[in-house]
């Protein structure tokens, strides 16, 4: 990685923004309409406390975190501030090594995990973020690049959000609808994908 | 949209703006914060504080006054409030017997309550939390996330602030809030959608023909949709539910709340409830009192629900206890 | 039309039993008539009545009660009682004292009470009215009907009401009333159409981005149709309109109604009030009260009105005083 | 007129109830849409007061005035209640004399405009009621027959209804529109030409 951590969060709040729209309409279907504009106040208020001298990658996790935490609200915020809050506290300094990445990632998800109380298949984030973690950590295990380690993780967040599509929410505001959940996506998964997507995409930039 | 807004990013700033400049008897401010407080603390009391995301007006500032809460928390529209301002509003209210803290059953609301209050714990504050979970179109199952919290809610504001308002201590509020939350059941329906302001466009959409019975306060859907029948058929369907759910005999008494979805004319709503105290009054239940009226909306929903609140004496007095604040004066 | 009732036909009837039955502390109802009085009815005292077609909810019957009015008669839906309703209510309430017929200004209402007075008159009853009409929108002309009666009506039920508990005679009530009136001035806007229940489909139509301002509370059309505008603009218009037929200087003191047409969230009516709140301090006018709600509404309509009364000590004093009915308690 | 004043009533009834929703439409235009529903409702409830056996001009038009005040309420309920009522009084029995029948008229637009206060040309009843009343006195006066009589008044009600679309109103709930109101005809004035209209086919059956 020779990008800035704040090119990450940047690219990140691009792709949310772009995709606010599609995101709130995914909630609407089975939720409260609010996910995609949640997301999108969140970002920006991330970007806006950042700049970009802010070049420690702790730090800007850290904040990225507590950003989300203050801003987001509803159950995306609590969930996405503690992903970063729990990789920020695993990272070294501004080491990139894929080791790293990889306990950054299974802090990220544990700390979801146990914020959110949710397992996989109950649609949510989880079903794109356990699955994108364990390809992840695949790659990366036997030798693979980090390029190819993020290309793996996209693609099963991406089988993730469509898996979300054949089951019944337990969890989130969709939960209350039952049988009714089945055949929509969920929001959090995708946006979820979303972020990896920029990720990817800002690191082969 | 037809809306009466000027930029839907500062919508519930301005409506709590307004709602300050109505209100200054009862309510002020906290600078900088989305946090509605009483202009005139009564100190020496447990502070009951409780809130939720925008849209539910007059829920839930319209509650924070004398017999009821301290602080009201509101969020962006139906997204709960961030930590920081729940942690906020818990320390400007609590004077030193307890703060209680008053959720409704969404995972959002519950995960930045509870990170609150963890903030505030750590600052030596005494903070106790009950989940309100009366909406009874949802199943309960301990898979889940259980049911929704919607209108009873504004039953636990009343009881546990009457309580709090008598001196109680922190864990007689907080049972007393919980013997509410026990006894108290809703059930609502929708004939129209909300429309968030941010989105601009219907949560969801129903035929000319259609309702949603089982419809939550945030547009979420409900059980299933159903063509529109006469009140009285709607009704016996959510009293059916309620009853269901709630062990009622000859002899009991309830309280009753018919409440407005945001959209919903006064006159469907009393028509609404002729046939909800026929049905209730022919068991041989007695209705202790009767609250009809918009209580906990969502936006501009045409719909209502129905709560049913089993009382005993304590509750009862609880209940017909003094409160006056902007949205709840009795007497 | 989407509407929570069971037979058009019936509705007015449903509503009335809806109300009483969930009110007993406050209201019963005439057997067989669409009147509505107090179950503890005050005697010694001024007797006030009003009324008018049913759909403005809590209009009027929601105001019966101490400190405001003795009987309230409902007519069809937009459509002022008959003679022999408002006459049953005329003999119902006077105890002695006379009683004040409170009318907002349409030919219907003015032909029907009129009628009942002369038939109380002449059974020795001693009967005055006064005619109620605060809505600037209409141009005032000697030669046409003259204004029409809005949201304004409530300050004079308020204001005459508290007069008559305080013991003040049928003179006295009455010529409150008319400084009410002189002093009250009103405006409203719709964003849509209400719908009759007898009708079954909106009255008028507007555009997506279409308002109508002016609007009266049956639906009737206004001034002129507008592009729809921020809230703040709006809100700019209807109070230029009113300060252009209220004098008010520095140093006066004002109360306000923020009033929703029966469909409009009370976020939006906050964010209103944010407004109106600022232009009318800035002119360095104080605002002794502001009530926000759905206090004279159009069915399912959705829009507001803004109503400003300009107070004296007399009439500061009687707006403050205690009032307990269904739709506005205040102590 | 050798029918029966009963049958005269249900005719009127019954041209009511048919154009129920056009006159309800009318005043939806202008007014408060209830035009068509207030007349149905009124006349509906007075045909169910009264009975075949009802033979007595003078009372069943009071009864039906009567009926008319106490059902319709609005502003045509008074007005119409006064026009029956007035007529009754100087009804002489059942004497169908046109002179009597002139003057049954006179004292019903009479009592219309003093309950009413309103003068033609505001747009209201009196724009059709007076130019008819007029044209039936001509015709009587001039030895004409009751039949040719009620012919040239319905016609000139007709008129005075395509006249209320020209000017602006000034009475009733129309008279808040100002400009507004020009271009929609009068609900009122057409339903009393609807009532003019029945009672010639009734006394042409
Ligand atoms: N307990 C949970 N664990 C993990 N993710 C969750 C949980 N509850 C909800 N979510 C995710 O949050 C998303 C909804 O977020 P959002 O709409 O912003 O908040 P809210 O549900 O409060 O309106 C869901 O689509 C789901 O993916
Ligand atoms: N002062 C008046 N004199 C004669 N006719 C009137 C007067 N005011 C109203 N009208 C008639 O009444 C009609 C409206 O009646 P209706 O809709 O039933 O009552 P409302 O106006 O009370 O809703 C108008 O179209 C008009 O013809
Ligand atoms: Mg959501
Ligand atoms: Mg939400
Ligand atoms: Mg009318
Ligand atoms: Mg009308």
């Amino acid at each position: 990685m020779e990008k800035t951590v704040y090119s990450y969060i940047k690219a990140m709040r691009d792709i949310i923004v772009e995709n606010k729209d599609f995101l709130t309409q995914l909630d609407a279907e089975i939720g409260d309409a609010d996910h995609g504009t949640n997301m999108a106040r969140g970002f920006n208020a991330v970007v806006e406390k950042l700049s970009e001298e802010d070049l420690d990658l702790k730090n800007v996790l850290k904040k990225a975190g507590m950003g989300l935490i203050s801003s987001v609200g509803g159950a995306s915020g609590p969930l996405y501030g503690t992903m970063f809050l729990k990789a920020a506290n695993v990272a070294v300094d501004n080491t990139m090594d894929p080791n790293v990445l990889c306990q950054m990632f299974k802090a990220a998800l544990d700390g979801v995990k146990e914020r959110g109380k949710a397992t996989k298949g109950e649609k949510t984030i989880i079903d794109a973020m356990e699955p994108a973690y364990e390809a992840f950590v695949e790659v990366i295990d036997s030798g693979g690049s980090v390029q190819q380690a993020l290309e793996k993780a996209l693609e099963a967040a991406k089988e993730g959000v469509e898996y979300t599509k054949t089951i019944i929410a337990t969890k989130g505001r969709a939960s209350y609808l039952g049988e009714r959940s089945i055949g929509h996506q969920d929001p959090g998964a995708t946006s979820f994908t979303l972020l990896l997507e920029s990720i990817l995409k800002n690191y082969m930039k | 949209m037809k809306k009466l807004i000027n930029n839907p990013e500062n919508a519930v700033n301005e409506m709590l703006e307004g709602f300050v400049k109505a209100y200054p008897q009862y309510v002020k401010r906290l600078e900088d914060l989305n946090v509605i407080v009483r202009s005139n603390p009564k100190t020496g009391k447990v502070a009951l504080v409780s809130g939720g995301g925008s849209g539910h007006e007059p829920a839930h500032a319209g509650y924070v006054g004398e017999g009821m809460l301290d602080a009201a928390v509101a969020g962006e529209v139906f997204t709960s409030p961030t930590p920081d301002q729940v942690y906020e509003a818990i320390k400007a209210v609590d004077n030193g017997k307890g703060v209680l803290l008053i959720i409704k059953n969404y995972t959002g609301d519950i995960m930045n309550f509870e990170m609150a209050s963890d903030m505030a714990k750590d600052e030596g504050i005494e903070v106790e939390q009950v989940v309100v979970n009366d909406d009874v179109a949802v199943e309960d199952s301990t898979y889940t996330t259980g049911r929704r919290g919607i209108a009873g809610t504004i039953f636990v504001h009343k009881i546990a602030g009457a309580k709090a308002e008598m001196g109680g201590s922190l864990q007689e509020v907080k049972n007393v809030a919980e013997k509410v939350i026990k006894n108290v059941k809703s059930m609502g329906m929708a004939l129209t959608s909300c429309t968030l302001p941010a989105v601009g466009k219907p949560s969801f959409t129903l035929g000319d023909n259609e309702m949603e019975i089982g419809i939550g306060i945030h547009g979420e859907p409900g059980t299933h949709r159903d063509e529109i029948k006469p009140a009285d058929e709607i009704v016996d369907e959510l009293l059916n539910k309620i009853f269901d759910n709630l062990k009622l005999d000859s002899g009991d008494e309830v309280a009753v709340m018919v409440n407005g979805m945001g959209a919903t004319p006064l006159m469907e709503l009393n028509i609404a409830n002729s046939r909800i105290n026929d049905v209730i009054v022919n068991k041989g239940i007695k209705i202790v009192r009767t609250y009809i009226g918009n209580y906990m909306t969502s936006l501009d929903m045409a719909g209502f629900s129905i709560t049913l609140l089993k009382l005993d004496d304590e509750l009862k007095e609880l209940l017909l206890y003094k409160s006056n604040t902007p949205a709840l004066v009795q007497f």
